[in-house]
């Protein structure tokens, strides 16, 4: 039965791809993609991978939809008709994914036990992590830990990538070019509606709350860093859409999230460094402590809480780029 | 288990007509209408999944896709509406 | 108590999924924009609730109790705050429903 | 009920051309990041398909059950950090067109060439 949801499921992302790419408006292709977001997410959440679901949710359909938006509002929102090299792209498509798809006849069926990934390192980690590092969540234990180099590098792309946006776009009052003040409050949509005001200032403490328990329960159900950043960026994302741009530029100034994002990465990269004076290797938590499996632990919340503070400022100060660029 | 099935079904239904009427429109309006509908049935999909699969605990996913749906909701009818005002002052 | 609680799931279970088809097929079948949001509205709080309250009556009084009570309290909260906000701005963009006659004496900023 | 085990895959291509599609035949640069968006979430599809395992369930463990199945957590953890970039590099592809079009005033890539060459 749970094989007929995936089916399911599965159908309704394809039929959701082609309406994005038919649709002229792109308001339209925008919405359509946070149902593919959301598709997408259920979909990972019926294969079994909960912690990617809730990525996806929370990056997908939240932060991805709010960004796309941003940047629609700087740009025309109707694309123009053209069937230029629309043969010829159709006859490529159709060639590469006949062949891919013969090529998958040979590939091993959805849940097959016997697949060639689940026999090198992923049982060896289920058997050891409760061992080592005696942390329920398999994933925060492998993100973390036995990976922890190629999160760092991962932390170290998102942190690039934002630096990229700001250098593009500006942020205001960041680097003393120009002030918060600058912008202009602007009227805007939701900030002179009472109910949409009252419930969403309602929920922001919530959905605060809410990216807390995802980040520090992380080790014991779905969550971590990332998520809990994605979120938390979208509860100050909400407060910015109800109460205008200025307040929200004043409730965390730029100044102050330009130091974040830089400064998680570098919790990341300083707890590297501390493990190797405390004699470990580079990011080997075992040195914490005096019980290795304890020094692990800490390690990996020490590190969840870097990638949460890079995760969220970088993704707010996008948004906030985009934002404060419109008006 | 039978009564989850039941639901669920209901529920897959349901979301395959709201995403009908995201698809067809006509307006905008229409589309966030349906997607928000969209979103709260996924909400639901997972809360009774979680049940079906006897994994109570991955609720955590339902309560984030009802809150996340909310922002998406409102951020599109922000930048929508704007948009709008922006075209309006323009063409007057 | 264990059958009668199963036999109360149940109907809510279905009843609620009887509620969001009917919200399906009006969110589809109605003429214009408020008459689905009516629809929609029906799916998001009807229904949404009896299912989640047919979901509590399993759980019991566990922690998956709790956190279904609090996504029912957001979704109540939710659901009709995105309707009214969506249905306030169709309405300012000019969004009129079908075959109804607007009274004249609307407000100045309700005029196009 | 066999040949439904290799859906996903299927699923994965038609995503993946439908991306590829929208890269190559819409002008429109908006539409490419969209498409580019499409073609990436193809891709997840596919690491997370390989996790599955039949009877198995999330890579949480539960101390009370003994012998139970867990999902692969490794394509988990890749796909996981792979969204996050993901939306980073979206972002970054997004900065880029806001500025095109300020520079140019179109984001149809066509026009942008013809401007291009009458300079």
């Amino acid at each position: 039965m749970t094989v007929l949801f995936g089916i399911f499921l599965l159908t309704l992302l394809v039929v959701t791809a082609i309406g994005i790419v038919r649709a002229e408006n792109l308001f339209t292709a925008v919405i359509l993609g946070g149902i593919f977001s959301l598709l997408m997410a259920a979909n990972f959440f019926v294969l079994d991978a909960v912690d990617v679901a809730l990525t996806e949710a929370a990056v997908g359909a939240g932060v991805s939809t709010v960004l796309l938006l941003g940047a629609l509002a700087l740009v025309p929102d109707r694309e123009e008709r053209s069937a230029r090299g629309r043969r010829l792209a159709l006859a490529i498509i159709t060639l590469t994914g006949l062949t891919i798809g013969y090529a998958t006849f040979d590939n091993p069926h959805l849940g097959d036990p016997d697949a060639p990934v689940h026999q090198h390192v992923a049982p060896w980690y289920l058997e050891q992590t409760p061992i080592l590092i005696d942390i329920p969540n398999v994933v925060t234990a492998v993100l973390g830990s036995y990976r922890g180099y190629d999160t760092l590098g991962e932390v170290i792309v998102v942190l690039t990538a934002g630096i990229g946006v700001l250098f593009l776009l500006g942020l205001p009052g960041a680097f003393g070019d120009r002030k918060p003040e600058d912008v202009a409050a602007g009227k805007t949509y939701l900030n002179h509606h009472l109910v949409p005001q009252v419930v969403g200032l309602l929920l922001v403490p919530f959905i605060m709350l809410f990216a807390l328990y995802v980040q520090f329960h992380g080790e014991y159900g779905p969550g971590g860093g990332f998520q809990a950043g994605a979120i938390f960026a979208a509860a100050i994302i909400l407060f910015a859409l109800i109460q205008g741009e200025r307040e929200a530029l004043n409730l965390i100034p730029p100044r102050v999230l330009v130091v974040l994002m830089a400064s998680g990465a570098l919790l990341y990269g300083g707890v590297g460094v501390l493990t190797m004076l405390l004699g470990g290797n580079f990011l080997e938590y075992g040195v914490l402590s005096s019980n290795p499996v304890q020094g692990q632990q800490w390690g990996i919340i020490l590190i969840e809480l870097g990638v949460g503070v890079s995760v969220a400022s970088v993704l707010l100060a996008i948004y906030h780029a985009f934002a404060a660029r419109g008006r | 288990m039978g009564m989850y099935y039941a639901a669920s079904v209901a529920i897959f239904l349901t979301m395959i007509l709201a995403l009908i009427r995201a698809l067809m429109g006509p307006t905008v309006y229409d589309r966030v209408l349906a997607a928000n509908m969209f979103g709260t049935k996924t909400a639901l999909l997972l809360a009774v999944v979680a049940f079906l699969y006897g994994r109570q605990d991955f609720l955590d996913l339902a309560l984030a896709y009802a809150l996340i749906n909310f922002i998406g909701v409102l951020a599109i009818l922000h930048f929508f509406q704007n948009r709008r005002d922006d075209a309006r002052q323009d063409g007057q | 108590m264990a059958p009668l609680l199963d036999g109360l799931s149940w109907f809510l279970l279905v009843g609620g999924g009887l509620f969001v088809l009917i919200g399906g097929i009006g969110i589809l079948r109605l003429p214009d924009l408020y008459t689905r949001m009516h629809a929609a509205g029906l799916t998001d709080t009807m229904g949404t609730l009896m299912i989640l309250l047919g979901l509590i009556l399993q759980a019991g009084l566990t922690l998956a109790a709790l956190k279904l009570a609090a996504i029912v309290v957001f979704l109540m909260l939710t659901g009709p705050t995105a309707t009214y906000a969506l249905a306030n701005a169709a309405m300012l963009s000019g969004l009129r429903p079908k075959n109804v006659e607007m009274p004249s004496d609307l407000p100045e900023d309700m005029q196009f | 009920m066999e040949i439904l085990g290799l859906y996903n895959y299927w699923v994965f291509i038609v995503l993946l051309m439908i991306g590829l599609y929208t890269v190559m035949a819409k002008p429109n640069l908006m539409k490419k990041l969209l498409g580019l968006s499409i073609f990436q979430a193809a891709v997840f599809l596919l690491y997370i398909t390989l996790d599955k395992i039949e009877g198995g369930t999330a890579p949480i463990i539960q101390a009370d059950a003994i012998g139970q199945i867990y999902a692969n957590p490794l394509p988990q953890v890749l796909i996981l950090t792979a969204i996050v970039v993901g939306i980073s590099t979206l972002a970054l592809g997004l900065a880029v067109v806001v500025r095109i079009h300020e520079a140019y005033g179109t984001i149809e890539d066509d026009q942008i060439q013809q401007a291009d060459l009458r300079e």
